[in-house]
C-alpha cells in the first residue's frame, strides 16, 4: 500500500465518525489528512489510515469489487460502498465518513447488523416447493423438468425476478429509507425485494407462506415510494418496485378475499 | 468464557461451509450443527467467483473427458479417486443448487446453458452471467435458513481447534462485536476457512482470504499438502487485482500485447484460432498456469504494454457486441469502468496475471477427514487432491459443493459414533487457548503488525511468483523465517473488546505467515517444473521420476516446520506430455 | 458486556438533510393543495347547486389574486405529482406486465394520456365562450 | 391468501386512484378555472352538465372522491413524516374527512 504513494505532497481530509463504546459517550467526528492517490478507493484510503496512522479504526470489507456487500458506508451524505468510491471523485473537497444511517453503531464505521438478517430470514427466501408448501395449495404449476434433470425456466421466466436476485446485502437501501429510521420495525427495501424475488421464480409455490410477513403493517405498507433506496442500489435491484408490486398484489388480495371470501379460509 | 455445544462444528459459512452444513442438517435433522463464521456467510469469498461451476451436461460429452482434464490441467499431481469422485457427483450438485433456487443462465427452451472455460475439452461450465459464486452462495446461504438445526454465529473469528484424545472436539472463537471469548464444544469438526491469497500483494482475494484455516489445523498437529502450488490466474486488473473472469475469454474474448498480437500461439498454445471463435484448449481458453507463464515470458521480452499500474496485456472483448457483453458479462463490464475507467464495449481492457487460488491445503481424504480424527476439511483450504499442480477454472466452486455434501455427511456419520470427552479436560484445553487471545491483545511489542505484513506479502510477490528461482525462493524462507520472528514482537496497540479489527488482523497475519513458510519451503524444495510451480534454475522439465509427488508440511515439537512427501494415487491416466493446441490434437490422433 | 451500540435519533428535519428528500416532502406536500383545492371545488358545485348568483360569485372569487396564486401553486405540485406519478407507475405494475411492456411505455402512455384528458378538460371549457 | 388484519390495501387502492385523477383532471381543471370566467363557464352550461347530464354528474364523482382519498392517505402518513405519530383517533378523523367530502359530493351531484 505505502508503495503506491507516488512522490507528490498532495493531501485528502477525511472526516470520519469515530464511537468507541468502550471510551466514548457518543461519536464524533476525527480528522484524517491522508497522501492523495488518483487510483485510491475510499477502502484504500481506510486501509492506510489503519496501516499508518490508527489501527483502532474499525470498518467492515472484503472483496473491493462490490459484490460482497460488507463495506456500506455514507460518504458525504450518500450511502455508497467504499469500495467503489474513489478519492478522485472528491479531491481536493473533504470527504466526511459516517456509518451506515438507521442502524445502531457498534463502533466506528461498522454498524448492528443482526436485525437485518432476522428481517432477511423473516421472508423465508428459499424455494418453498410443492411438497413444503403447507399454507395453501399452490397457485401455480410446478415447472417440468428438462432432460438435464432441472426446472424447465426459459429466459424471459428468469428475467422474471433475476434483478430483484442481485441483492448483496449490503444495506445501502436501510440507510437511504427514512421510514426504517421512522419505523425500526419496517421489514425493509432489501428483504423484502428478496421476498418478492422468490415469488416470482416459476419455481416457487411459497407466495402464500410469505404473506403475512410482507403483507404485514411493518412489510410492504411501511413504504411511502420514497424511492431512494432504489436510486442508491449498487445492484440496481429497484427494490421499490418490489415493494410497490407488492402493494398492488396485496390489493388485488385484499379485494378477491371480499368478492371469493371462501378462497383465503384454507 | 460462554460454551456453546453442537453436535458437529463448522467453520467458514461460504460455498464449502454452507453444503457441509446443509448436508448435515439434512442427513440427521436432529443435531446440532454450529455454523461458525467471521463474516456474515453472504461476504464469504465464493461470492466474488465468476465464470461458473463445471458439470457434464452434454450428450457429446462424458465424465472421462472431465476427468482427463482435470488430471493433466493439474499436471498429475491429482488423486485419481478423487478426481473421479468429483467428475461423477459435480452435474447432480449443480442440478441440486437449480432446486434450491440458484439463477443459472439459460438456453432458449429453459434448459441450463453451460459456456467454455481455459483446458476444458468440451463445454461444461455452468453459469450465472458473471456472478456465478455470487449466485452459488446465496442460494446456499439462503437455503440454509430453512434448517432450523443449523444454528449459525456470524462474526465469530475462530483463533484454535481444541484437540482431545486425539480427536477434533471444538473450537475457541472471539465473538467479534463483543469481543467475548466462546468455546465451542462438539463431537466433530468441519474446516470450510478459505484460501490464503492474501500472503501475496497482488491477488484477486478478499481480505478475509488469511489462511486461518490452514494455521489451526497445522497448529494442532495436522498436515498441509502441496502448498507450493499457487495459481495465478492470467487476467487480474492492474493496481487493485479484481478479477476478469476466464468466462471472458470463454465467451470468445482474446489477448493481445503491445503490438496487438495474439502472444499466446508463441507458448504451445496455438495455431491462431479466429477471433470470435474460440475454441477448447486452445489459445485464450488453456490453462491458467500456461497463460500467465505466457505474460510472464511477454513482459520480459518487452512486449507487454506499460500502464500507471504496471505492465499489462490487453484483453479484448470489443468483438463480442454490446449485447451480449451485457448479457453475459455485465460484473466484468462495471468492474472495468470503476476501477480501470476502460469500457469493454469499445475499448481493450489492460490486465495481468494475479494470485488467484491455493491448490494445496489441509491434508484430507476422499471422504474429507484428515489426520487429525473429527476434523474434517473441504473447499479452497484442504487438499483432498482434486486440483493437482493447477486447478482449472470452474472446478473450485463444483468442488465446494460436491465435498462440501461429503464433509456434512462424513462429519455427522462421525459424531454419531463418537463420544465427547470429559468436559472439564475440554474446558482447560480451551482456556488455554483463550490465553492465547489475551496474550494477543495485550502484545507490548515494538513491531507494527501492518508493517511486517506489507513486508510478507511483497517477499511473497518477489520470490515466489509465476517463475521461480532457488536463490529467490531460498531468500524468500529466510525472509519469512525472520518476519515469523519479528511477530513475536509485535504491538497489538488497540486493547478494547468491542470489533476489535486489529486484534483480528494480528491473528489473520500469524495465519498468513505460518501458511507463507509452508509455501515457500514445499516450493525452495520442489526441484522441477509442474503445473503453478515453474522454475528457471536448471529445474524447468517436470521430473516424474522424483516429484510425482505431494509435498507435506507439518510443525515439529518446537513450532518449526517440516517437510516431507507422499505419493500421488494415479490409477488408470499415467502422466504424460501436457500440451494444449495443435501439439494437443496431435497426440489425440496418436 | 462491553458492546454499547450508539442509536442515533431521527432528526426531526431529517427531510431537509437531503435533497432526495426534500423533492420527497415537495412531492407529498402537493396532497395538501390538492386537498383544499378539491374542497375549493366541492365549494363551488354547492354553489352551483345554488343557483347563478352564487356560481357567479365563486367564479370571482376564483379570479382573485390571491386564488390565482393559490391555483398556481397548486398546478406546478400538481404537474409534480403528475410526472413523478407517471415514473413511478411502471414500478408499481406488475413485474409481468412491466418486463413485456418496458418502463419507458407505460410511463409515456400514461403521460400522453394525462395531456389527452387535460387538453379535452380545457377544449371543453373553452366551448362557452366560443359558442 | 391470508386474509390481512389491516384495511391498508384498500386504502392505498383509494389512494393510488386519487394520485391517478388528480393526475388525469386537475391540471385541466386548475387551468380552465385560472383562465375563463364566468362568461365562459357560465352557470347555465356548468349547471346543464354537472348537476343534470349523467355524464357531467359521474365525471365530478370519479374525478373528485378519489382526489379525497388519495390526499388525506397522504396527509395521514405525511403526518407520520414528521414524526407526529398519530393515534386511531386521528386515524378515524382524516379518513371520517374523506367520508364526509365524498358523501357530500355525491349528494350536491344527485
Amino acid at each position: 500500500m505505502t508503495d503506491m504513494i507516488k512522490t507528490n505532497d498532495r493531501t485528502i481530509t477525511l472526516e470520519i465518525l469515530r464511537y468507541n463504546p468502550e471510551s466514548d459517550e457518543a461519536p464524533t467526528f476525527g480528522t484524517f489528512e491522508i497522501p492523495y492517490v488518483e487510483d485510491w478507493s475510499l477502502l484504500d484510503a481506510l486501509e492506510y489510515i489503519k496501516d499508518e496512522m490508527d489501527s483502532s479504526l474499525s470498518y467492515r470489507w472484503s472483496c473491493r469489487m462490490a459484490v460482497c456487500g460488507s463495506c456500506g458506508m455514507v460518504i458525504n451524505g450518500k450511502p455508497q460502498l467504499g469500495c467503489e468510491t474513489f478519492l478522485r471523485s472528491y479531491y481536493p473537497e473533504k470527504m466526511r465518513i459516517e456509518p451506515l444511517a438507521n442502524f445502531p453503531i457498534e463502533r466506528d464505521l461498522v454498524v448492528d447488523s443482526s436485525d437485518f438478517i432476522k428481517k432477511l430470514e423473516s421472508v423465508k427466501p428459499y424455494i418453498i416447493d410443492a411438497v413444503d408448501a403447507t399454507k395453501a395449495a399452490p397457485k401455480k404449476k410446478q415447472p417440468e423438468k428438462t432432460s438435464t434433470g432441472v426446472y424447465k425456466q426459459k429466459p424471459a421466466e428468469l428475467g422474471l425476478y433475476k434483478q430483484f436476485s442481485m441483492c448483496i446485502n449490503c444495506m445501502l437501501c436501510y440507510s437511504a429509507c427514512p421510514q426504517m429510521g421512522l419505523n425500526p420495525l419496517f421489514t425493509g427495501p432489501a428483504a423484502l425485494a428478496l421476498g418478492h424475488r422468490y415469488n416470482l421464480d416459476n419455481r416457487d409455490q411459497g407466495a402464500d407462506e410469505r404473506t403475512e410477513v410482507i403483507q404485514d403493517k411493518n412489510g410492504v405498507w411501511s413504504c411511502t415510494f420514497v424511492g431512494y433506496c432504489s436510486e442508491v442500489c449498487p445492484k440496481n435491484v429497484d427494490p421499490a418496485a418490489a415493494i410497490n408490486q407488492n402493494k398492488a398484489q396485496g390489493a388485488q388480495d385484499w379485494a378477491l378475499s371480499f368478492l371469493m371470501p371462501r378462497k383465503g379460509d384454507k | 468464557m460462554q460454551v456453546v455445544k453442537a453436535d458437529i462444528i463448522v467453520v467458514g459459512a461460504g460455498g464449502a461451509g454452507l453444503r457441509a452444513a446443509i448436508a448435515a442438517a439434512e442427513k440427521n435433522p436432529n443435531l446440532d450443527i454450529a455454523l461458525i463464521s467471521k463474516v456474515y456467510p453472504m461476504r464469504s469469498h465464493t461470492v466474488a467467483a465468476e465464470g461458473g461451476s463445471a458439470g457434464v451436461v452434454q450428450s457429446h460429452d462424458s465424465l472421462e473427458n472431465h476427468f482427463i482434464d482435470t488430471v493433466a490441467g493439474g499436471d498429475w499431481l491429482c488423486d485419481q479417486d478423487v478426481v473421479d469422485y468429483f467428475v461423477a457427483n459435480s452435474t447432480e450438485e449443480m442440478i441440486q443448487l437449480e432446486h434450491w433456487g440458484c439463477p443459472w443462465s439459460r438456453k432458449d427452451d429453459g434448459d441450463v446453458n453451460v459456456r467454455a472455460f481455459g483446458g476444458m475439452k468440451i463445454e461444461r461450465t455452468w453459469f450465472a452471467a458473471d456472478k456465478s459464486g455470487f449466485h452459488m452462495l446465496h442460494t446456499l446461504f439462503q437455503t440454509s435458513i430453512k434448517y432450523p438445526n443449523i444454528k449459525r454465529y456470524d462474526e465469530f473469528y475462530t483463533t484454535d481447534l481444541i484437540i482431545e484424545d486425539g480427536r477434533a472436539q471444538g473450537v475457541t472463537a472471539i465473538q467479534i462485536n463483543s469481543g467475548a471469548p466462546h468455546t465451542f464444544l462438539g463431537k466433530a469438526v468441519v474446516f470450510a476457512t478459505g484460501g490464503s491469497g492474501r500472503t501475496f500483494r497482488f491477488n484477486t482475494n478478499g481480505a478475509i482470504v488469511t489462511g486461518d484455516g490452514h494455521a489451526m489445523a497445522l497448529r494442532a498437529g495436522a498436515t498441509l499438502r502441496d502448498m507450493e502450488f499457487v495459481q495465478y490466474h492470467p487476467t487480474g486488473l492492474p493496481g487493485s487485482g479484481v478479477l476478469m473472469t476466464e468466462g471472458c475469454r470463454g465467451e470468445g474474448g482474446i489477448l493481445l500485447n503491445k503490438d496487438g498480437y495474439r502472444y499466446l500461439q508463441d507458448y504451445g498454445l496455438g495455431p491462431e484460432t479466429p477471433v470470435g471463435q474460440p475454441k477448447n484448449k486452445h489459445m485464450e481458453l488453456g490453462p491458467r498456469d500456461k497463460l500467465s507463464q505466457a505474460f510472464w515470458q511477454e513482459q520480459r521480452k518487452g512486449r507487454t504494454i506499460e500502464t500507471p499500474l504496471g505492465d499489462a496485456v490487453h484483453l479484448d472483448l470489443r468483438h463480442l457486441g454490446e449485447k451480449k457483453l451485457m448479457e453475459r458479462l455485465p460484473l466484468i463490464c462495471s468492474l472495468a469502468k470503476n476501477y480501470m475507467g476502460v469500457d469493454p464495449v469499445h475499448q481493450p481492457v489492460p490486465v495481468r496475471p494475479a494470485v488467484h487460488y491455493t491448490m494445496g491445503g489441509i491434508r484430507a481424504n476422499l471422504d474429507c477427514s484428515t489426520s487429525i480424527p473429527g476434523l474434517f476439511a473441504v473447499g479452497e483450504c484442504a487438499s483432498n487432491g482434486m486440483h493437482g499442480a493447477n486447478r482449472l477454472g470452474s472446478n473450485s466452486l463444483a468442488e465446494t459443493v460436491v465435498f462440501g455434501k461429503v464433509a456434512g455427511e462424513s462429519a455427522i456419520e462421525f459424531a454419531r459414533h463418537a463420544t465427547q470427552s470429559d468436559q472439564t479436560r475440554l474446558l482447560d484445553h480451551a482456556n488455554a487457548n483463550l490465553d492465547r487471545i489475551e496474550k494477543m491483545r495485550n502484545a507490548n511489542g515494538t513491531e507494527k503488525a501492518s508493517h511486517i505484513r506489507h513486508d510478507m506479502v511483497k517477499t511473497m510477490e518477489t520470490t515466489l511468483g509465476i517463475y521461480r528461482i532457488g536463490e529467490e525462493m531460498q531468500e524468500g524462507v529466510d525472509k519469512i523465517t525472520e518476519l515469523r520472528e519479528r511477530f513475536k514482537n509485535v504491538k497489538v496497540e488497540d486493547k478494547s473488546k468491542v470489533f476489535n479489527t486489529e486484534l483480528l488482523q494480528a491473528f489473520e497475519l500469524e495465519s498468513s505467515l505460518t501458511v507463507a513458510q509452508g509455501m515457500a519451503i514445499g516450493a525452495l524444495n520442489r526441484k522441477e517444473s509442474r503445473g503453478a510451480h515453474q522454475r528457471l534454475d536448471g529445474f524447468e522439465k517436470r521430473d516424474d521420476e522424483n516429484f510425482l509427488k505431494h509435498s507435506l508440511i507439518t510443525l515439529n515439537d518446537k513450532g518449526e516446520a517440516t517437510l516431507s512427501y507422499e505419493d500421488v494415487n494415479v490409477t488408470r491416466f499415467q502422466p504424460a506430455a501436457r500440451t494444449y493446441g495443435a501439439a494437443a490434437e496431435k497426440g489425440e490422433q496418436k | 458486556m462491553s458492546r454499547r451500540p450508539y442509536v442515533r435519533p431521527m432528526p426531526g428535519n431529517w427531510f431537509m438533510k437531503h435533497p432526495a428528500y426534500r423533492f420527497y416532502m415537495l412531492r407529498e406536500s402537493s396532497c395538501v393543495f390538492n386537498l383544499l383545492y378539491c374542497i375549493n371545488l366541492l365549494n363551488g358545485l354547492f354553489k352551483l347547486a345554488a343557483g347563478p348568483d352564487a356560481w357567479n360569485a365563486w367564479m370571482t372569487m376564483q379570479g382573485n389574486p390571491l386564488m390565482v396564486v393559490f391555483a398556481l401553486v397548486t398546478l406546478g405540485l400538481t404537474l409534480i405529482h403528475t410526472i413523478t406519478f407517471a415514473n413511478m407507475a411502471p414500478r408499481v405494475a406488475p413485474q409481468q406486465v412491466r418486463k413485456a411492456v418496458g418502463d419507458m411505455p407505460i410511463r409515456n402512455g400514461l403521460l400522453g394520456g394525462v395531456v389527452v384528458v387535460n387538453i379535452v378538460i380545457i377544449a371543453l371549457a373553452a366551448m362557452g365562450g366560443t359558442a | 391468501m391470508s386474509k390481512p388484519k389491516h384495511i391498508e390495501p384498500l386504502l392505498w387502492s383509494l389512494f393510488g386512484a386519487g394520485g391517478m385523477t388528480i393526475a388525469f383532471f386537475m391540471t385541466g381543471i386548475i387551468l380552465s378555472l385560472v383562465f375563463f370566467d364566468a362568461s365562459t363557464l357560465s352557470y347555465e352550461r356548468m349547471h346543464a352538465f354537472f348537476m343534470e347530464s349523467w355524464i357531467g354528474r359521474l365525471s365530478i364523482i370519479v374525478a373528485l372522491v378519489p382526489s379525497y382519498w388519495g390526499c388525506i392517505h397522504r396527509v395521514y402518513h405525511g403526518m407520520h413524516d414528521l414524526q407526529i405519530h398519530a393515534g386511531n383517533g386521528i386515524k378515524v378523523l382524516c379518513y371520517g374527512f374523506a367520508m364526509v367530502l365524498s358523501i357530500a359530493t355525491v349528494v350536491v351531484v344527485i
